[in-house]
């Protein structure tokens, strides 16, 4: 058993217990971190694999962004963690049936059907970033337009999605406030001449009135 | 030695896991967006395994596309839980059936 | 490094479409709310621009560019025009719907149009990197679409569904299209192909075991059985505005994914599809047709229909037939139109507060506006696949292929789904003409504006489309066969 | 000579058409003066074709009028067939008609229907000329229904009458099975001879007895006998042979001019005439002859006893017509053709005089049909009363009436027959003589003589009818007084033939005169062995009288002067004796009862069940509305697979993936 | 001099398009709707009256052959013509449909104007289909068919419509779609949807006898034979009486028409092996169905069954061939079956017609069906008394009557065929003039019944035409049945020299 072997079944085995833990713990804070371990442990292996810079990414993108904003959202939203805790035991049985029964296959047709050659070490020259970049831009200038307008529609839809005028919000619009005339804020009402307690009301009313426009504009 | 198919499967391990955390979580449903990065790692392993094993470049271009795909979509993933959780309070897989049959 | 600067010229319609969206996006951060019809009206030029582009570059011949990940065919023009057409309807039925509610922003038509540039990047997608990202794209905007109407709990709710499950189904994808890779050593379609035709029995098993993959992932996005259960959630929770969006052009847009996929990547491999999509399709007549029954929300009911449609397409393509393929490609065209303007009908009943998304609130429409009840029934029978309209063609067109590919079995089976699916669009067509309106809603439809125009021609459409289903299917016969 | 025969035919067609299309218009005087004067044009000009083939040198005339259709290489063509046969049937039906035609004047003289009335009676009249001049056997089929038509509409001309519409569906129906059989002996014989002409299948016929069809596996039969049974069925159905003779009385609802004309003279003898007309087929087979002799022996004698215990003056009438044309048929079964014919003619002229007598005597009675209501008519209606003694003495055989001349014939012939059966038939038609005797006279005798009984009309008034309009018998005691001319001059003159019309005996039965139109084999030709020892009328009437028959008769009227006009207590001393006896002669045997309960109860009771479980409960319940409602079930089922639960939808997507795994991987 | 114009598009089109200019111009105005509709029907009655007069007796050929290309893809073309065996019943429609609009006139107050464009629209798809040279376009035809007769039942039904019309629809829907894999299999096997095409066809007996059953699937719910006949009685209950005549008058005929046009001639071996069904269900639909038919206590139930039975005839005329080929050795006496058949089929046109409009009127009046609530009509309405009473024996098959001339040659062909077999059709003689005259003994007939029937008044003008028409082709039929006869022998000769040879 080689170094590489032993390092691959370490981080192996640390990728899958903590992939377990992670669907298996109830608050999700700590779901979140079992998947840090997740992708820092499949980065290493990465790296085995000669995916040295899409390794490096997934720990900054991925650990660095991706799961500061589960974490973040997780932490934002108020769960009630006693309530997400029923009903796991219940359907685990089928559940491990059928995920048992997939892996099965999935390895049995792996180990059953698929051997490729080991290939060679790159020598210690070959920069797999720059390897990477090279094609990015080139054959890959396509796509890498299209994982663009990905990114574009996923701000453009998490804005319009999240971002909300909430209506408790007592700011003032300054344009609306220079927009103002005085036939907007201030109506002449010619009255009749009334008695005892109607004028009052009227005046209240008329008023009320005005600033009711105002505020819809 | 590290042959393909160790990384095959650890990846289809990992993919299991993915599947059976997708369908046993009845909890939360951020979770459920967590094995679904889940799952892309696993994807992403296998990928990269080949790439490696086919000393061929796209498999890692792929790999590349997909995390970025996998951050956009886990943003708008985010998105509809935040949305979901203003609507209805909740973020529990087993209250979200107001419409079925 | 040799590298030439692709050929831009046949993506010209989808730096277009970008472009504009882009420029919309831009626009439309500048508009007040009461001049969204800026938008609506650019984005509407858009697509009438970019088939006036796609029109006016059509050609015979196979153009492939950006290293082979772009391709331009006969048939990718086609589809996207037919996309453009009815996203154009689609935007044109959505906007009466969203003003109405106070929710005609300009997100849902830059969305829609981020989503239409998705389905054309799809349909030309010739490599398995341009194809998943064109997916992503569609899908990833189809959900933000989904849960558009913020308001809406049910929305979210189906948002919600539409988004883990569609993740799924992509993460499945993904793993079947890293085997292929794996096992071919290409994204490129063509490679593969070759590849396949190429390889030896011992790639046999890990390939099929990848197409497994990949047929699920394309029967998700279609709606087939088993993987069509975000279908109905989905079609019902969001507005109908978005669910007439979803319904209709992404599925030409799956087509052309399955095409490019199944038939021109793994083309090799029909007789292993072949069988899986025959099992798809029967389950998708079976279900989508018997479930149908029970629905009483139409928007289900529709979407139960839908589901059953997809087995037809199925059917058309598993013949493996070139002729096969051109059914499937006109079924897909026809249901899309036959689809928009069911959900328009949706739309055109609904006011605000009122979704008209129950079948009873489609009771004694002949009464309030029998030509809208009449449209409704032409769209309705075509549907069902009853002649003289455009859906019987289609039904024909597929059968003929099942049947040409000695799957006569198949098309009984096919025909007699749709009798039983016949019965629940015959309840929809009974409640319009033969009992009186529900109370609530006694008084007379008045038609109005562009949409009753449009729903008129769409339904018209269909029944010409009926009497006179040479052009059309000389049309796809051309983009498959050439 | 085409002109004349269709002349004869269509006239009567166009007065009903006139009468009945433009009745309103015409009035009732247009509308008699039309028939008859279409049915006169037909009888002179009957007469003028009579004369010609009997006396002239008129040829047979076998033409086709026209051609009906074609079809598969037969021609269905309508044309006229016209020998000494059928132009002796025309007379017949003209004459009868005729007077007919004239009585009903009086007789419907208050009647509403009036003009319907003369429209179905020319109507009639074509359709029975149509009959008895087809030279083809799909025209033979349409005046064969057309008559039974006909009888429908006439028998229910009172059609407030719960009763007469019964009676007239119950006749058509039972004629319909009569037809039944009447199609399928069609039928058979078209299958071997390819033709429907008369000529051609009679030129197949001594081929045809070889002919064998096989009916089961293992069980063949001769096709002519086979085709001549059916064919004798439909016979049966029209000439009222048991066991489907159950219309004949019943059909006495309808106005008594009816009953006269197509319910004794006419329609009730197109089954003779048929047999008859297809003697060339008949000859042939000995079992369909034998098969005839004996329906027609047992019609003869059993439905004459049920004539014993009636009381309605027109049912006995319609029994004795019964009994008379079993006499008819047994001649038809022993070969004696023209004997049969000879009779039919005979009877049509007695016979059509008794009913019309009868209808006379109801007339007087103002609708009282019942005997026991009558008695000593003879003062009041003198002509009535000669003529209908006549008509009693030709019926019943007296010599030099011309009901001698035939009866005897026919007993004779029956006895010198060789058929199976011929014996057995010979001891029936003379017994039956004696009961003939005893019921005409019996009916006479009531109704002519002894005293007076109309104070009793109230408890014999039919109950039916009551709400009509012109029915009118509110008034004080009868006074029965003798009808009008229009009804006693045909009475006269149908009085005439009946008792010179014997006399034709020698050229009818042993001379040459059917010649042509029939064909008897010689080893079957009874009336030859008869005719060897004629030497005229005279030397045939003493001869009779020494025959048992002739004693019969006189016994038989001697017990019915005996019974009631000696001792009018005796017949009710009878009775009671023979409780059992009259009980099934009351019953008419059980026939109605049991057809009531079997063939139509049954029938309807089959449909109920064949409907309630066949239609309703297996059909539509089980496999129509129950695949429906499976569906709905198993959809309303199935549709909770869709559970709102997100984890049961990537569950089932699971799944499915898993299924195509184990598919197509492993 | 006809031959050459385009009659047979223009009968399609014509009442097609009048409809829909009937329901642009009368929708608001009735008194527009009816007269329109009339006019268009009369100009369509009078345009297919060429078909009749230059129709060229003597040949099988198609006549009045018209050709387009449609569906270049399938190839699928617009071809049109007649033969002996289609021309009659486009006249026939014709006929009906005028007597159709006729009778709306004032029976149909709601609507008139979308009754009135249901009806020619109807009338349009029904000539259509019998002049159809092409399976698509006849199925097309066929299938479309559907949707107004679904509407007509629907809207202007009695009480229990919806059922009776979903159950009509999807009865016919599940018979049709049998036939349309059929179809296809066919053009997948002689690249062509000519209907000639497929009766070159030469097909092994399995595929034939699926091909047969697909058909019967489709031409047997049509016309209908048991045990597929269960949805007419409930359409006819419900339908408006001129969806009724349409539909007895018409459309069952469409049954009959395919069973020549495509069973017989396409899979003759199949049909020669099951020609033992068909003969045995026609003879159950004769026997079963009659007695049935004696029990029902409303009145269009009883004609609807009486339709089932006379059609067990149309369906055992057509399928004796066999029989009488394996009896007797030749073919003598096929045709007459056949022909016996198509007789049948105008002959009923015209007494269902009749018999459902006398229903009709007499719902009109009391707005009931029941027998029970009728009785010594008679006496009120004598002259519809008299109409009655004749097509009731035209029902029954009496000669004189085009009910006899179908029955007549049917029995006569089906001696040839088998003894029993003649003599069970034989029995609707017996079982015909029960259910039929007991009908009419208990509406027509007795005293005044109630006072709802005392206060009938007779049929006005307009009832008295239709009647007066119907009356008048019936009796025409059965007294001169050769012109029709001299038009289809040709045809029909052809058919049974076609189906004779085998195709294996």
């Amino acid at each position: 058993m080689t170094f590489e072997l032993i390092l691959f079944y370490a981080f192996g085995a640390i990728l899958l217990g903590a992939a377990l833990a992670m669907i298996s713990v109830r608050n999700p804070v700590h779901a979140a971190l079992f998947l840090v371990v997740c992708f820092v442990a499949a980065a290493a292996i990465w790296l085995l694999a000669e995916a040295e810079f899409l390794g490096i990414v997934l720990v900054l993108v991925y650990v660095g962004a991706v799961m500061v904003l589960f974490l973040f959202v997780v932490m934002m939203l108020d769960i009630n963690l006693a309530k997400l805790r029923e009903g796991f035991t219940e359907y685990l049985p089928v559940g491990v049936v059928v995920a048992a029964a997939m892996a099965t296959v999935l390895v049995l047709v792996i180990t059953r059907y698929i051997t490729m050659e080991v290939p060679e070490r790159a020598g210690p020259e070959y920069a797999n970033t720059e390897a990477l970049g090279a094609i990015l831009y080139t054959e890959y200038v396509y796509p890498f337009e299209i994982a663009a307008v990905i990114l574009l529609v996923a701000i453009i839809a998490a804005i319009s999605l999240t971002m909300r005028k909430r209506p408790d919000n007592k700011s003032i619009d300054p344009g609306q406030q220079m927009a103002v005339s005085r036939e907007g804020r201030v109506r002449m009402v010619s009255m009749p001449s009334e008695k005892k307690r109607a004028p009052r009301r009227s005046a209240q009313g008329s008023g009320s009135g005005a600033s009711d426009d105002d505020a819809s504009k | 030695m590290i042959t393909l198919e160790h990384y095959l499967v650890l990846a289809a391990l990992l993919f299991s896991i993915s599947v059976a955390g997708i369908f046993l979580n009845r909890k939360n449903v951020i979770v459920l967006l967590m094995c679904i990065e889940l799952m892309l790692l696993a994807v992403n392993i296998n990928f990269i395994a080949f790439s490696f094993f086919l000393q061929d470049l796209a498999g890692q271009v792929f790999v590349f596309f997909i995390l970025t795909v996998a951050a956009a979509e886990a943003a708008i993933g985010l998105a509809i839980l935040v949305l979901l959780f203003r609507n209805r309070g909740t973020i529990n897989v087993q209250d979200l059936d107001a419409m079925k049959g | 490094m040799n590298f030439e600067i692709p050929n831009f010229l046949p993506a010209v319609p989808e730096m277009f479409v970008l472009g504009m969206a882009c420029l919309i996006l831009v626009i439309d951060a500048f508009l007040p709310d009461s001049r969204r019809d800026i938008t609506y009206g650019l984005v509407q030029a858009t697509l009438v621009a970019a088939a006036g582009l796609t029109l006016w570059m059509m050609g015979p011949e196979t153009v492939l560019t950006f290293s082979d990940t772009f391709v331009k065919d006969p048939m990718a023009d086609i589809l996207k025009v037919a996309v453009y057409v009815t996203s154009f309807l689609v935007f044109l039925y959505a906007r009466p719907y969203l003003m109405e509610r106070g929710i005609h922003k300009g997100e849902f038509y830059i969305l829609g149009l981020f989503a239409v540039l998705g389905m054309m990047i799809m349909i030309s997608g010739h490599n398995l990197l341009t194809l998943y990202l064109g997916l992503e794209l569609l899908s990833l905007s189809s959900y933000a679409l989904v849960a558009f109407w913020r308001d809406s709990t049910r929305a979210t709710e189906a948002a919600m569904k539409y988004f883990v499950l569609g993740a799924l189904a992509s993460g499945l994808l993904l793993y079947g299209m890293s085997m292929i890779y794996g096992m071919t050593g290409s994204l490129d379609i063509a490679v593969i192909a070759a590849e396949l035709t190429a390889a030896d029995e011992s790639l046999n098993i890990p390939l099929v075991f990848g197409l497994v993959f990949l047929v699920v992932a394309i029967a998700f996005k279609l709606g087939a059985v088993p993987f069509h259960m975000w279908v109905p959630d989905v079609y019902d929770g969001a507005p109908t505005a978005v669910t007439l969006f979803i319904a209709t052009a992404p599925k030409i847009a799956a087509f052309a994914f399955l095409m490019r996929l199944l038939v021109e990547g793994m083309g090799p491999m029909h007789a292993d599809w072949q069988g899986m999509l025959i099992i798809l399709a029967v389950l998708s007549l079976a279900v989508g047709n018997v479930i149908a029954i029970a629905q009483t929300s139409i928007k289900r009911m529709l979407a139960y229909s839908t589901i059953a449609h997809v087995g037809f397409v199925f059917m058309g393509i598993l013949a493996g037939t070139d002729s096969g393929y051109a059914s499937a490609m006109f079924y897909v065209i026809v249901y899309a139109i036959t689809a928009a303007g069911g959900f328009g009908m949706i739309v055109f009943l609904s006011r605000k507060g009122y979704e008209a998304d129950q079948i009873d609130d489609f009771k004694g429409l002949a009464q309030r506006n029998p030509w809208f009840a009449f449209i409704m029934l032409l769209l309705l029978f075509s549907m069902a696949g009853v002649p003289p309209t455009v859906g019987f063609y289609a039904k024909l067109a597929v059968i003929q292929a099942a049947v040409g590919a000695d799957l006569v079995w198949l098309g009984v089976v096919a025909v007699i789904f749709s009798v039983i699916g016949a019965f629940y669009y015959l309840r929809v067509v009974k409640m319009m003409f033969f009992d009186a309106p529900k109370d609530e809603n006694a008084e007379p439809v008045q038609p109005s504006g562009a949409l009753a125009t449009a729903l008129s021609i769409n339904g018209l459409a269909v029944l010409a489309l009926g009497i006179f289903p040479g052009l059309l299917l000389s049309i796809t016969h051309y983009a498959i066969i050439g | 000579m085409d002109t004349i025969y269709l002349l004869i035919v269509l006239a009567p067609l166009f007065g009903a058409i006139a009468a009945g299309l433009f009745g309103r218009q015409i009035g009732r005087t247009g509308a008699h003066t039309v028939t008859i004067l279409g049915v006169a044009i037909s009888f002179i000009l009957s007469v003028v074709v009579f004369w010609a083939h009997v006396f002239g040198d008129a040829g047979i005339y076998n033409e086709t009028v026209y051609t009906w259709m074609v079809s598969d290489g037969i021609h269905f063509e309508v044309g006229f067939l016209v020998d000494n046969l059928t132009a002796m049937m025309m007379l017949v039906v003209t004459f009868v008609s005729l007077m007919v035609h004239i009585y009903t004047i009086g007789y419907m003289k208050d009647d509403p229907g009036y003009q319907r009335f003369f429209a179905y009676i020319s109507l009639f009249t074509f359709s029975m000329l149509m009959l008895v001049m087809a030279n083809n056997f799909m025209q033979l089929f349409f005046g064969w229904e057309a008559v039974g038509l006909v009888s429908y509409l006439l028998i229910g001309f009172w059609y407030k009458r719960p009763t007469a519409t019964y009676a007239n569906m119950k006749a058509f129906i039972v004629n319909r099975v009569g037809d039944f059989g009447f199609l399928i002996g069609i039928a058979a014989l078209v299958f071997y001879a390819g033709s429907l002409n008369y000529t051609e299948v009679f030129a197949e016929a001594e081929s045809m007895r070889d002919a064998t069809i096989t009916i089961w596996p293992g069980w063949t039969f001769g096709l002519l006998d086979l085709a001549l049974i059916f064919l004798f069925i439909g016979a049966m159905g029209k000439s009222a042979q048991v066991p489907l003779h159950v219309w004949l009385p019943d059909s006495m609802e309808g106005p008594t001019p009816i009953s006269a004309l197509i319910h004794a003279a006419t329609m009730v003898t197109a089954g003779i005439f048929m047999v008859a007309r297809m003697s060339p087929l008949y000859e042939f087979s000995v079992a369909a002859l034998s098969f005839i002799l004996i329906i027609g022996a047992i019609t003869a004698f059993f439905m004459g006893l049920i004539g014993l215990v009636q009381n309605d003056i027109k049912r006995v009438v319609a029994y004795s017509t019964l009994s008379q044309l079993g006499y008819m048929t047994v001649a038809l079964g022993a070969s004696a053709y023209a004997a049969g014919l000879f009779h039919l003619m005979t009877h049509a002229f007695f016979k059509a005089l008794l009913f019309l007598a009868a209808g006379s005597v109801i007339i007087a009675m103002h609708h009282l049909q019942d005997m026991r209501a009558m008695g000593g008519l003879r003062r009041h209606m003198p002509v009535t009363y000669v003529t209908a003694l006549i008509g009693s003495l030709a019926l019943i055989g007296f010599p030099f009436f011309s009901g001698f001349f035939s009866k005897d014939a026919i007993i004779e012939a029956v006895g010198y027959s060789q058929i199976p059966g011929a014996t057995f038939a010979y001891w029936l038609v003379l017994a039956g003589v004696f009961v003939t005797a005893l019921y005409t006279f019996r009916m006479f005798f009531m109704v002519f003589h002894g005293e007076e009984r109309y104070d009793q009309a109230h408890k014999y008034m039919p109950d039916h009818g009551d709400d009509d309009d012109d029915h009118h018998h509110d008034h004080g005691p009868l006074q029965p007084k003798e009808s009008p001319w229009v009804v006693t001059v045909p009475l006269v003159l149908l009085a005439i033939p009946s008792v010179v019309a014997g006399y034709f005996i020698g050229p009818m039965l042993f001379g040459d005169f059917f010649a042509e139109a029939l064909f008897v084999l010689p080893e079957q030709d009874v009336l030859a062995t008869k005719g060897e020892t004629y030497t005229g009328v005279i030397a045939f009437v003493l001869h009779g009288l020494m025959l048992p028959a002739f004693w019969l008769a006189m016994a038989g009227l001697g017990t019915a002067w005996y019974l009631y006009m000696k001792r009018p207590e005796l017949p009710g001393v009878i009775a009671e004796r023979l409780k059992l006896g009259v009980r099934i002669l009351e019953d008419k045997y059980g026939f109605d009862r049991f057809n009531d309960w079997f063939f139509a109860g049954g029938t309807v009771r089959l449909g109920r069940a064949l409907w309630r479980y066949g239609d309703a409960l297996i059909i539509d319940g089980l496999l129509v509305n129950g695949t429906a409602r499976s569906i709905g079930w198993i959809s309303a089922r199935i549709r909770h697979m869709q559970s709102g639960f997100l984890y049961h939808y990537a569950f089932v997507m699971i799944i499915g993936l898993l299924v195509l795994m184990f598919a197509y991987v492993i | 001099m006809f031959a050459d114009w385009p009659i047979l598009s223009l009968l399609i089109w014509l009442p097609i398009l009048g409809g829909f200019l009937v329901l642009a111009a009368g929708r608001d105005a009735p008194h527009v709707a009816r007269r329109l509709g009339l006019a268009v029907a009369v100009a369509t009655f009078v345009a297919s009256l060429p078909l009749w007069f230059a129709f060229e007796r003597g040949t099988a050929e198609m006549q009045f052959q018209e050709l387009a290309s449609w569906i270049p893809a399938f190839n699928v073309n617009y071809h049109l013509g007649v033969d002996g065996i289609s021309m009659p019943l486009i006249l026939l429609t014709t006929l009906i449909t005028v007597v159709v609009v006729v009778a709306a006139w004032e029976s149909v107050k709601d609507r008139i104007a979308y009754y009135m464009a249901a009806m020619l629209v109807m009338e349009g798809l029904m000539i259509g289909m019998f002049a159809a040279m092409d399976a698509v376009l006849f199925y097309v035809f066929f299938e479309a068919m559907l949707i107004p007769m679904f509407l007509v039942i629907g809207i202007w039904g009695g009480p229990r419509r919806v059922y009776a019309t979903l159950k009509f629809f999807l009865y016919t829907f599940l018979g049709s779609v049998f036939m349309l894999v059929a179809l296809i299999w066919m053009y997948i096997q002689s690249g062509s949807f000519l209907i000639q095409d497929f009766h070159a066809l030469q097909i092994g007996l399995t595929a034939q006898i699926l091909i047969f059953l697909a058909f019967f699937m489709a031409f047997a719910v049509k016309i209908p034979m048991f045990p597929v006949h269960t949805w007419l009685p409930d359409a006819h209950v419900e339908a408006p009486t001129g969806g009724s005549v349409i539909l007895a008058a018409i459309m069952l005929k469409i049954g009959g028409y395919g069973f020549l046009r495509f069973s017989l001639p396409i899979t003759p071996d199949a049909s020669a092996v099951l020609d033992t069904l068909m003969i045995v269900l026609s003879l159950i639909a004769i026997v079963y169905i009659g007695v049935v038919a004696l029990i029902q206590s409303d009145m269009k139930k009883l004609i609807a069954y009486s339709s089932i039975a006379h059609m067990g005839f149309v369906t055992l005329g057509f399928f004796l061939a066999f029989y009488i080929y394996r009896n007797t050795g030749d073919w003598e006496g096929a045709s007459l079956g056949i022909a016996g058949g198509m007789v049948q089929m105008i002959s009923h046109g015209f007494i269902s017609a009749a018999m459902f409009l006398a229903v009709g009127v007499l719902y009109d009046r009391l707005h009931s069906r029941q027998i029970a609530d009728y009785g010594g009509v008679v006496n009120t309405m004598p002259w519809f008394a008299a109409f009655f009473v004749l097509f009731a024996m035209a029902n029954t098959g009496l000669p004189g009557t085009s009910g006899f001339v179908g029955e007549f040659m049917v029995i006569l062909a089906a001696f040839k065929a088998d003894f029993w077999i003649a003599f069970l059709a034989a029995t609707t003689l017996i079982l015909a003039a029960g259910y039929t005259l007991w009908l009419v003994k208990r509406v027509i007939f007795g005293a005044v019944a109630n006072e709802n029937v005392a206060g009938l008044s007779d049929m006005n003008r307009r009832e008295f035409f239709l009647m007066g028409v119907l009356a008048f082709f019936t009796l025409l039929l059965g007294v001169w049945p050769a012109p029709l006869l001299d038009v289809m022998n040709a045809t029909i000769d052809h058919l049974v020299a076609h189906i004779a040879q085998s195709k294996l």
